[in-house]
């Protein structure tokens, strides 16, 4: 493995220091970033580096956290805040909603606001409760707004670059199932990737499969099965910008393919698969060429149970390749 | 309780005779300079004559634009209103002690505030008519935006402070709020996090005895809300919020100890709101003329302007000649705020602050606007439908050219 | 205007108190909801006629107002709590997430949990900022809540009745632009109006459209001028539960009409009509029905506005009405 | 600070002598009965030998099965576990001044709490096995279960003493919490409204000095966190949380006044967290050896058990008998569970409770999973696969008949 090869830890932990280092105006706040370096590690070490002013161990407070980095952002400073589980990010929405996806409009483009919200997010670790949801569809929903997730080293080293160094106010969710599940090549002192750009990571002209976060990974597993059961070309795509979001690249490959299977972690209703099925009706071009109904494959509609259930609860590569080849032949 | 932070200027007088029948704080002790009939209660005049005639003329002009406000809503020409009636020396007072370094971060009814730090009243009026112009922020102001879910502001203004902690300026915060404001878990968290960071905010809290139609003894128990402070580790002062000198000595030290990295101050000034919550309240449901008589004798104007013709430094023709200046300032900025109301102001300007560049869908939702606006009257109080190209200018509130000069001119003047 | 025909504050208003009276374990807490009968008058009077302890003015503080809540059902309660505005149930979602809607599974149905909290819901009275909300989807999105939100005073009387004496955690949306907007007859002591059930309020064969809350009159004015202008039959269905949500009469009336708008006050993206496509989508037999793209009309993708433009933001009868033309033609 | 409101038993010893180099309350009093080597500090022993015993049996039993739990982490065998190592006194001490009645309203760690209770060990194994059975609530058990988010619970322990109030049961509520939690916003909401409404809860803060890596330090200023108590308006006790006879004093007249109307009660034990925050938890990050030695020498079991060597109550052999007795236990226990999970758990049970009947939609999802759940291995732990109808029987986990008889058995035992 060559220095470059890491994990997603590592590979956010890169992009941390260097923002850090580039900008002094970049800072790190929240539960446990500092000497422990975040339960996760993804903030290991950058304490040491750059000292207890910019990497800062705050009360457990999570509104305090984001209102705190609101006025630290107005005040001039670039904070970075980490909500120790997206679960637990519920107690900052009062923060999140009414005031930092607002400041921009309420002060009629006065004052911007650079701050990035880091939570992991999603489950498959057998964790304890509250510490698995998918809470997308909380902040998809609120305007203003940019919501992030990255589905490996690479991504997500370049997302928190441009999130950081956007002077919107980004909700960063970590899918810390892969967090150290595999490795990928970064530079160093890398690009941030833009926001907004989806990736087709397989083409294919029979069905197209649009995911993000953890869910990548098991839904190219499942291309691959039904590819090589079927010899049918699935074509995948990794959303990465949930919010704002034109989905060109979907719009695209199911005008090409008539055929779309979404597959999310976030229980099934009230999911994000069913903004995009909107987003295909609107466009009389790509609506007008299905060859099947749109399908979706996510959790199911209960709360996301203790750890012993929640492969059963969870999608999974069996499930994913079986709507896939439902999808195929409907 | 409360430790009296205020050494210079001198002659805070604890413990004052406790000063409200809804406060019940007999025994707390409570600084105060000037006594309801404008008597110094000891010692020297701790500001000169000349500052606390400025900050009268301040609270006047704050109560006479307050009061035009109200009037303005009930003739259907602004929107809802929360009044400052009864606190302008909480306000001012307050809000002097701070230099135009200092951030300013308000809840919603610190109008004498607002005017203190040089908002123009026609901004005041917009946001008053529902345009969103009116809370445009001027990049150099260290002003924030009206902010209305109660107590939530408190934690910007620790962000506010850490951040001239950490860039080595020389500035703290003050966030208001009010009784009611202090039950919320969020107030609670951000004196916390200034607490343990030693941050230079001051926590102003307006007790107004009342939160809506809640009284004070129904929001929290029956010790002073400053005795909080002190377990976070900072000092938490009650004053006798309709005296100016007395609100402007403590929150003087308190803001100097802020900007001086000396840490938080809780003040919490005990006054009374004497209007209704908002223009869509109607205190007679829940409280008693009686009460609202006691508190009339109390009045900080009053009790200001007392102290100053007392001193010899305020008669009836600068009163006069004030409420004139006054009310020629507000026909002018009326005048203009109507105006440019009324001069086909654009719909589509909700989609241009979403986001710093507006995303293609944002666009695509923009032109489906656009189409749906055309001709029609969208914008509630508009004389006239909007019309692209047709978008005002009225002084500071110019808007930028618009994009396609070609489209058809309209919308009245 | 008989003694009977009322508003819908005054519907709510005689369902409290018929609740309160048939069943002592009812009780109101809430802001302001006391001596002033809450802010737009809903509880007026029941702390008068059920005293203090039944009907009580609590601290500012939405987050242990649900959460004294949740408590006061496992004592024994029946709690009615008040959110002053939906906007500020933001402050309540860590209650009403990880505890109010996981009681009942987290004690394998040992404990119930019979609250309900009520918010006045959406916008259209030209209010200040966060007072204009409509936050359903941070509600629809959560397995084990109920979500309703009447149309109008027969459907407020019934359904609330309803969410009291349901064991599980309602929301109880309340639009707030129909609070006085028109009366309707309800019965003294009448029954709930079952949770779970759709209202066909017009028949039609050529076109469904969907909506709840405030828009219902917007839609059926719309579906007027449709029907009036062309002839087309236009079905207008009345949601009223959106979760837990069996939309049959919407897929009975899409299979019939092969056509379907679904109207909401909440912003475009993220809204609820996304799921529903999503489950026309489910169903074989009405998608391979579908004779038009499905169509929704919401608000746009931008936060609230102050009340000048609030008429531009919300979904209006000519916006209604053009799209449900464009759906009729396409 | 602190009032101190035990007065019978006699003899807290205020002040004590700080015992913690983390905490950092030297000069305030703290209620002490028995010093580190087991002596009375003053006076008469404050409870019978018999009872100190009985619970140094509770506090001994939860220790070894608390150290068994964290034994079958590392095997692979539970999950994610937070350990009580070192706060068995506080545990113990505050929940035996409950009665039954009185409401119990844990956080996360109150393991020692909980066995208290009467929670059988195979529930706790469960839930750590990470099934739902292990936190199925007995309906006449005034027991909650156990509540992660941090602080969150304390507002349902207001409901539940304001239940009591309003049913004139003559019951009131305890909530634990940590020093960590004292920092969230909903924690002051839910004792402002014990406050206000003076209900009878009693707010058990273990002020272990750790919030994860977070210290005491960084958590909130160095005043006492039970000093927030006065400006909620009821008392605030210090104590010392690894001595049981303190703990049990300080609670049992706080308990006993939350039974009789005389409203809430803070008690902040000053305690250690001796082991990992939970099992993903590594302290040699953040902490040092010596700390951790000087807390060691503090330890609640060794002072309870030379207190009681000290008075004739207890020796060497009745603690092995005691060992022995516990062993057996978790042997059987933890074959039960084990058993349990072995059994061909139903992965379906996640739809069964999400709503009182499962609306349709739900009951087409349940389907569409029983269909992919078949012949696979689907819940983690499990021996074999699930298959319908093959559903165990274990004690008081006894299930529900399967819904069909005559479907295939299955799953190892
Ligand atoms: C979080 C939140 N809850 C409720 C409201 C509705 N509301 C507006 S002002 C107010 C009372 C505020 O009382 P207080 O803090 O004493 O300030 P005052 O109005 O007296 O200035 C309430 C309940 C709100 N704006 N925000
Ligand atoms: C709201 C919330 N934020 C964060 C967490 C993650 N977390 C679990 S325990 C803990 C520290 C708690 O510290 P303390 O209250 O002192 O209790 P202790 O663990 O010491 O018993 C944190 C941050 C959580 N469970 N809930
Ligand atoms: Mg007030
Ligand atoms: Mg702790």
């Amino acid at each position: 493995m060559s220095g470059n090869s890491v994990t997603m830890v590592e590979a956010l932990n890169r992009a941390l220091a260097e923002e850090m280092e580039r900008d002094p105006r970049v800072m790190i706040l929240g539960e446990d970033v500092g000497v422990d370096g975040g339960v996760f590690r993804v903030t290991k070490g950058l304490q040491d580096r750059f000292g207890k002013d910019r990497v800062v161990d705050s009360p457990l407070a999570e509104a305090c956290i984001v209102g705190a980095s609101v006025g630290l952002a107005i005040g001039g400073m670039r904070p970075v805040c980490e909500m120790q589980f997206s679960g637990f990010m519920n107690f900052a929405y009062g923060q999140i909603q009414p005031h930092m996806s607002r400041f921009l409009g309420r002060t009629r483009g006065g004052r911007r606001m650079p701050v990035v919200v880091r939570a992991p997010s999603g489950g498959g670790i057998r964790a304890l409760e509250h510490h698995c949801e998918s809470e997308e569809m909380s902040y998809v929903s609120v305007p203003g707004l940019v919501v992030l997730m990255p589905s490996g080293p690479r991504t997500a080293y370049g997302l928190l670059k441009a999130a950081i160094r956007s002077e919107e106010p980004v909700i960063f969710f970590e899918p810390k199932s892969i967090y150290r599940a595999f490795r990928e090549e970064i530079p160093v002192d890398g690009d941030p990737y833009p926001i907004g750009k989806a990736e087709v990571l397989v083409r294919g002209n029979d069905v197209t499969v649009v995911t993000w976060g953890a869910m990548v990974r098991k839904c190219r597993e499942a291309a691959e099965r039904v590819a090589a059961s079927t010899g049918a070309g699935v074509e995948v795509i990794d959303l990465l910008t949930l919010k704002p979001m034109d989905p060109e690249a979907v719009m695209e490959s199911v005008k090409r393919t008539g055929r779309c299977v979404v597959v999310h972690e976030a229980p099934r209703t009230g999911g994000f698969a069913g903004e995009i099925f909107a987003r295909i009706n609107e466009r009389e071009d790509v609506f007008y060429g299905l060859r099947a109904p749109l399908a979706r494959v996510a959790a199911y509609d209960v709360p996301y149970p203790l750890f012993a259930r929640e492969n059963a609860y969870l999608p999974d590569t069996d499930r994913i390749e079986a709507q896939i080849l439902r999808t195929l032949n409907a | 309780m409360a430790k009296t932070p205020a050494k210079k200027p001198p002659a805070p007088v604890p413990p004052g005779a406790p000063v409200a029948p809804c406060s019940t704080y007999a025994g707390a002790s409570m600084v105060r300079f000037v006594d309801e009939a404008g008597n110094l209660l000891a010692g020297e005049a701790p500001f000169p004559d000349e500052r606390v005639a400025e900050l009268y003329r301040h609270m006047v002009r704050a109560r006479r634009f307050d009061a035009r406000m109200l009037k303005l809503q009930r003739q259907g020409r602004i929107g809802t209103f929360a009044p400052c009636f009864g606190q302008e020396a909480a306000q001012v007072g307050s809000i002097a002690a701070c230099t135009p370094k200092d951030w300013f971060v308000p809840s919603f009814r610190e109008l004498a505030c607002a005017l203190y730090r040089g908002a123009p009243m026609r901004n005041v009026l917009l946001y008053g008519m529902g345009l969103e112009e009116g809370s445009a922020a001027p990049p150099d102001a260290r002003d924030l935006p009206i902010s209305i879910p109660v107590g939530g502001q408190s934690s910007h203004a620790v962000g506010l402070a850490w951040a001239m902690k950490l860039r080595g300026e020389r500035a703290g915060a003050i966030v208001y709020f009010g009784d009611g404001a202090t039950s919320e878990g969020i107030v609670h968290e951000a004196m916390n996090f200034a607490g343990v960071m030693k941050l230079g905010v001051v926590f102003l809290c307006q007790n107004n005895q009342w939160a809506i139609s809640t009284p004070r003894v129904h929001q929290a128990s029956d010790r002073p809300l400053a005795e909080r402070a002190a377990a976070y580790g900072f000092p938490g002062v009650v004053v006798d919020g309709n005296d100016l000198l007395a609100v402007l000595s403590v929150c003087t030290e308190a803001m100097e100890r802020a900007r001086s990295g000396g840490g938080a101050t809780f003040v919490e000034c005990i006054t009374y709101r004497r209007g209704v919550h908002t223009t869509a309240d109607d205190p007679r449901v829940y409280r008693g003329e009686e009460e609202e008589k006691a508190w009339e004798s109390r009045d900080p104007l009053d009790r200001t302007r007392r102290y100053l013709e007392k001193r010899g430094a305020w008669d009836a023709a600068r009163e006069r000649a004030l409420e004139e200046a006054v009310d020629a300032e507000m026909q002018v900025e009326i005048q203009a705020a109507e105006d440019y109301r009324a001069s086909s102001v654009n719909p589509l300007e909700m989609f241009d602050y979403v986001y710093v560049s507006m995303p293609p869908y944002l666009k695509a939702q923009r032109d489906e606007a656009e189409e749906a606006f055309r001709g029609r009257n969208v914008v509630v109080g508009a004389s006239a439908p909007w019309v692209p190209g047709g978008a005002a200018a009225v002084g500071q509130l110019e808007e930028a050219p618009p994009e396609d000069a070609a489209a058809p001119k309209g919308g009245a003047r």
